[in-house]
Parts: structure tokens; sequence; C-alpha cells
């Protein structure tokens, strides 16, 4: 390995135009098409939810039943659990891989997706809350295995992210947030099985894609904001990511700084000595 | 020396550590039958209400307890720098762990059965099936040891280690708790469930973690 | 329509915090590029630094 | 083969680089002396040599072994003795000294000859560490450490707390060491009383190593 001063790098800069520019030094094109289909994507999102699908409203012995308009939060809703779950796998994933590989590349990938995961974990929860309030009339259902174990990862993404805030070198934290992170699957699965047990007749609806009520356009929209989910997850990674690894170049570089110091301090000391 | 006696070496200088300060039962014993008289409190001193929640009170107070006991073992280790000595000891991570492991459930398991005392004088609750409690109850206590000991390591001697275990161990404790609670429901006659079934659980997230334990714990003692 | 109050809550606060997220990141990204020159910026290249260190 | 050999390391303690780039080697029967500030490293050095911290750059060998590859097998080679006495302060003093020995396979005798040396035996081995004066502790953490009979002794600041006779035990126990063939780093600021026991001292200072020849350090 090589100590770089800072100075070195003086000349590459000069070099490389900053072609990024100020405003998006995240961007690269594949996140600039990458937003683009998003944003767009995003545009039909919102006409399906709320333009072209009908309420959920049938005539049973000729009383109207159904979820009416608040079934439109369910294309928030669903998307953003699933995105929660999927970030939380890629973070075990990526745990699993510095942990076997002593990958620095994996370990950033896990926390970027793992914060990103908290926050969708977070929409999902509020925006069940909200819907199990006219739906369920109560914000907080207990019967819900689904949203129990939400809650509970939830909590755990918190510990997680508490722990890689924790103090060390860049190798003893990542190794530290690399076991809390490979556990994280195994304690959802663990919290899953048993709330489900414990619930003994969950009142959340099953299976809501497959179900025949949800029909044609309605499904439609709610597989194709699933979609949408995992492709913004994919945006946001990236770009988080890429703040995950300028945070990592600017600790290297302070603690390149901090050498010299570091030498300076020594070399005044024996210069001291020596006069 | 085999793995054996490596981890009855380190359980046995946590025991008697505990033996010499009773730590566990002069402060953590105590503390866990006030929280259970305040539960009394709390709930209105409701007889039916006291008998009825009995297993949850009882389990949420075992969690609240292992907490401090999980700190006191860390603490043991961080204090004057032993963990260091442990690593320049050459003893297995395995059965550093291991050991810490027992000591732990050994303490945990006095706090739990002074406890149990105080819930059946306290919320007049009944044993029903003691075969069934004393088995689920050690299965508990063996899954709090074995992830309290795993998460206490992974803290060591942080400074923000006192704050962050609750955050980290409880919710990974939450399927302890639901199936102890469940499983003494049933062995204290309160529920209908079927508590055997509960107790499997109870020792498959034991193994599960010991397991976890045994695995990680060169990393973690190497990164702390 | 039905349900509006909880439409609004529901949708608002889900775009809000996506929103202020995307921000978030912006601005931390924005603040550190000033910090780290554009050669060390090179996300999917690091060289001696892809590797944890043995042990 | 050297028993300590450095070349450019760097070690981190969190973010700050403790060492900035020491370069050093000490040879089987030979005992160093480290000087310099506060801060300057010191601790972080022997500690290094012990295999409790990882070199972060450059090369470090101990023992025959790379740190950066190895650290495990250097560890219960050594004999080193920091600011925490690394005991536990509930045990007593013959308790400890059994745990340790028994830990690092150390038998009984050894154990034993380790506690007369250090004049610990008698009275003091039936009392809680915690009850111990700071010049007790430090001889318990020497005897510890001298009944593992190590090949290389790391010692930071061995004189610090310990009277009159704990001072000459400690230069004795020096002394036997290097002549025995184990290699000595001693980190003191006590340069007068290390000074006749040493064949060597280095300076560190902001995370550098350097050597002070005999005569430079005589104009002192």
């Amino acid at each position: 390995m090589t100590i770089d001063s800072p100075g070195t790098n003086t000349e590459s800069m000069a070099m490389s135009a900053d072609t990024a520019g100020v405003a998006g030094v995240t961007r690269s094109r594949t996140t600039t098409i990458l937003g683009a289909v998003v944003l767009a994507g995003a545009a039909l999102w919102l006409f399906l939810a709320f333009g072209a699908t009908d309420p959920d409203v049938r005539i049973v012995d000729g009383n109207e039943i159904g979820q009416f308009d608040a079934v439109r939060l369910m294309y928030v809703h669903v998307p953003a659990a699933i995105t929660a779950y999927l970030a939380f796998f890629v973070t075990s994933v990526g745990s699993a891989m510095v942990l076997f590989k002593k990958s620095v590349w994996w370990d950033l990938v896990a926390g970027s997706s793992a914060e990103i995961g908290a926050v969708s974990a977070a929409l999902a929860l509020i925006t069940g809350s909200i819907w199990g309030k006219p739906i369920w009339n109560t914000w907080w259902e207990w019967g819900d295995v689904r949203l129990l174990t939400t809650l509970v990862l939830f909590m755990m993404s918190l510990g997680y992210l508490a722990v890689r805030r924790l103090e060390g070198t860049a190798e003893e934290r990542a190794k530290r947030s690399a076991i809390v992170g490979l556990l994280l699957i195994f304690n959802v699965i663990l919290v899953n099985r048993s709330v489900e047990w414990w619930a003994d007749s969950t009142i959340h609806q099953q299976s809501t894609i497959a179900d025949a009520k949800i029909e044609d356009l309605k499904a439609f929209t709610l597989y194709y904001s699933i979609l949408l989910g995992a492709a913004a997850y994919a945006w946001m990674l990236i770009h988080r990511f890429r703040l995950a690894w300028l945070e990592r170049q600017y600790d290297r570089f302070g603690i390149d700084d901090a050498i010299v110091r570091r030498r300076a301090e020594g070399h005044t000391h024996s210069e001291g000595i020596s006069s | 020396m085999t793995l054996f006696e490596e981890i009855a070496l380190i359980a046995g200088k946590d025991l008697r550590i505990e033996g010499r300060s009773k730590v566990a039962l002069n402060q953590i014993a105590p503390f866990a039958l006030l929280v259970i008289v305040l539960f009394g409190f709390a709930l209105d001193a409701d007889r039916v209400a006291l008998q009825t929640f009995a297993p949850g009170l009882y389990w949420m107070t075992v969690l609240l307890a292992s907490i401090l006991a999980v700190h006191r073992s860390v603490a043991v280790e961080a204090g004057e720098g032993a963990r260091e000595g442990l690593l320049l000891s050459g003893l297995r991570p395995a059965s550093v762990y291991l050991g810490k492991v027992v000591a732990l459930v050994a303490q945990l398991l006095i706090v739990a059965i002074v406890l149990l005392g105080g819930v059946l004088i306290f919320y007049s609750a009944s044993i029903s099936d003691p075969v069934l409690l004393v088995t689920s109850l050690l299965g508990a206590v063996l899954g709090v040891g074995a992830a309290g000991t795993l998460y206490g390591a992974l803290l060591g001697s942080q400074r923000a280690r006192e704050t962050v275990l609750p955050i980290l161990l409880l919710p990974v404790l939450a399927p302890v708790l639901i199936a102890a609670t469940r499983a003494f429901g049933d062995a204290m006659g309160t529920t209908t469930s079927d508590g055997w079934q509960w107790t499997q659980l109870l020792y498959a997230f034991a193994a599960i973690y010991c397991a976890f334990g045994v695995l990680s714990h060169g990393v973690l003692m190497e990164e702390n | 329509m039905t349900h509006v109050p909880y439409l609004i809550a529901g949708w608002g606060i889900s775009l809000v915090v996506i929103a202020l997220y995307a921000a978030s990141v912006m601005r931390r990204s924005k603040r550190l590029a000033a910090l780290v020159p554009v050669d060390r910026r090179r996300w999917m290249t690091g060289g001696d630094a892809d590797v944890i260190g043995e042990s | 083969m050297h028993a300590v050999d450095l070349q450019d390391v760097v070690v981190l303690l969190g973010r700050f680089p403790a060492l900035a780039g020491a370069s050093l080697s000490v040879e089987p029967g030979e005992a160093v002396l480290l000087q310099g500030p506060n801060g300057a490293g010191k601790s972080t050095l022997l500690r290094l040599c012990a295999g409790l911290l990882r070199p972060e750059r450059g090369d470090a060998m101990v023992l025959g072994q790379n740190l950066r590859r190895d650290r495990r097998s250097v560890r219960s080679r050594v004999g080193y003795v920091g600011h925490h006495s690394m005991l536990y302060d509930d045990l007593t003093v013959g308790e400890n000294l059994r745990f340790w020995g028994r830990a690092a396979g150390v038998d009984e005798s050894q154990q034993l000859a380790a506690a007369d040396r250090m004049q610990i035996r008698g009275r003091l081995f039936d009392v809680p560490v915690a009850r111990l004066s700071a010049g007790q502790r430090r001889r318990t953490a020497l005897a510890v450490a001298a009944a593992r009979r190590p090949e290389l002794w790391l010692l930071d600041e061995p004189h610090a707390g310990l009277d009159q006779d704990g001072r000459d035990i400690v230069d004795a126990l020096i002394t036997d060491a290097a002549d025995a063939g184990g290699a000595v780093l001693v980190a003191s600021h006590e340069l007068e009383r290390v000074e006749p026991v040493v064949d060597r001292r280095i300076t560190i200072a902001g995370g550098l190593a350097t050597e002070v020849r005999r005569n430079e350090g005589e104009q002192e």
C-alpha cells in the first residue's frame, strides 16, 4: 500500500475537469437514465393510482362493501414494504460478502442499503397504519403478522445503523456491522415465525395480489408500483453507495493528512533534541 | 487444554467473580423483583389481570434484568483490560464465548428463580405443569444468554455500549419474549396454547445464536 | 372520492419523506464532493481499497 | 531472525494514526528502551508488537510472524504488561495467577516461581486485586507475564508505582530476560533508571521511531 500525501493529487485534479458538476456529484449516465425512467414511471404511477383505477367497491346482497378509495394507499404501502425487505436482504448478502470475501465494496453497499431500507420500512409502517384506521378502525392492528414483523425489522435496522456509527477503524466497523447485518435476516425469519404462531388468526389482507377482488387494472397497478419501487431503490442505492464511497475516500484522506501531520510532529521533536 | 476444559475455566472464573461480588444476586435480582412489584401498582393490583398477565410481565422483567446482566458480563472483561489478556492467552474464541454463555445463563437462572417466587407470591400465579415450566425456562434463558453474550461482545468496551445494547438486543429477543410467555401461559394455565411447541422454538433460537456466537466470536474479540 | 384525508396523509407523508431523504443524500454528497478530488471519486475501482486486510 | 522488525508501520486508533510510519528492529538478547513524550506512540508500538493492534500500512514482523497475516500465534509468545493490569478485580492474586496461568497452559510450579520472583507469595496471595495498591497490582501483572516465560517482553512503564524493591526486581527481570536470549522492549520516562539495563535507546515522537546513538544520549 502506498501513502499518498494530499499534494500528489493536484496534478490529476487539473487534468480531469469536474465533469460531474457540483450539483450532481454522484450522478453518472446510468443514474441519469435510471432516474429519468423512475421519474417518468412515477408520473404513470400517480396516474394509475388516482386516475385510471377505480375504487374498491363490490355489491354484496345489495350493500356496497370494499376498501373504497383507501385501496389507493396500497399502491404506496405494498411497494414500500417490499422495497424494505429487498433492501435488508441486500444488506445481509453484503454483510456475508464482507465476512467471507473481506470486501469493502460490499460493506458500503450493505450500509447504504440498510439506510434506504429503514426509510422504506418506516414508510410501510406509516402508510399501513393510515390504511388500517379507516379499514380496520384502528391505527395499529396487533393481529397482523406482516406489520408486526416490519416493525421489529425497522427497530433492528435502527440498531444496525447505530452499530455502523460506533467508533473504530474502517475495518473494525465493517466487520462489526457485518455480523449484525448478517444476523438481520435470521432475526427477521425468527420474528416472523414466532409472530405468525402468536397471532393465531391474522386479519391482514391475505395475499392482496392474488385476491380476486383486486382485479385487472388494480392488480396491474399494484405490480407496477412494486416494480417502480424496486427501480427507485436501485436508483437511490447507487447514489447512496457513491455517497458512502465519498465518505470513505474522505476518511482515507483525513488519515493521510493526519499521518503527515503526525510525522511533522515527530520531526519537530527530533530537531528539538539535536539543536 | 480441551475445548471443554477451556469453557469450564472461563465459566468458572465468571461464576467465581459472581460469587465474590454477588452482583446478580444482590443487585439484579432485587431490581427484577422491584419491577414485578411496580407492575402490580401500574395495573392497580387487579388480581385477575395480574394472574392473567403474569407470564408476560415475568418475561418482560427477565429481559430487562438480562440487559443488566449482559452489561455486567461485558464489564468484567472490559474493566481492567482483561479481554486483551484473553486474546494474549491464546484461548480459543469459541470457548471464551461458550464459557461466558454458561456463566451468564447460570446468573440469569438465579434471577429467574428469584423472580418466579415473586410472581407466585405477588401475582398469585400457580404452576400447573412444572416440567414444561422448567424446560421452557431453561430454553429461554439459554437463548437470552447466547444472544446477549454475542451482542455484548460486539459492543465490547465501546463508550456507547450502555445505550446501544438495549436497542440492539431487545428487538432480537422479541421471539424469546413471545415464545416464553406462551409456554409459561400454558404451564401456568392462563392460556390454552401448546407450550411444548413454543419451547421447541426457544431451543431453536438458542441453538441458532450459539452457533452464530461460536463462529463469529473470533472476529468479535479481534475487532473490539 | 372517499377517505381523502387518509389518502392525502399517506401519499403526502410518503412523497415528502422520499423527497427529504433524496435531498439529504444530495446535500451530503455535495458537501463531501468539495473535499474529495475528482480522481478519487471513481466508485467501482478502488485498487488496494477493495479488500479488508487479513487478520 | 529479528525479534521485532518494523518497516514504515502505520497503526490507527480509530481515525488517529498513533504510529505514522515507524521503523525499528530489535534482536534477540537485546533490551531496548523506548523514550519520548506523552502521546508519542510508545504504548501503541508495544501493543502492536503484542499482536493486539493491526498494522494498517507497512510491514511488521514479530518473532518471525507477519502481523498482517497472523497475530494470533504471536500473542501467546509475548509478555505484555501495559497500563491496564489485565487482572480481575474481584479475584485474589492467587486466583488471578492460577486463571491466567491455566489459560496460557502454564504449569503450577512456573506460576509459583513467578510469584516468588515478584514477591507476592504469602499474605498477599489471598487478597482480592481490588484491594491492592498500584505497585502490588503491577507486581501481580508482571508475575502473570513472567510465568509464561515469554520470548519477547513488552513493558509499558514497568517502574510506575513500584517501590525501590519492586524497581530492582523489574531491572533484574529485564537483564535476566535479555541474558537468556529473549528480547525486551521497555517504554519509560525514567531514563536514568532504565539506562543501565538496556543496550539501546530509541526515541518515539509523532508516531516515528529514531535511534539514539550512545554519545548523543550522553550529551543530554
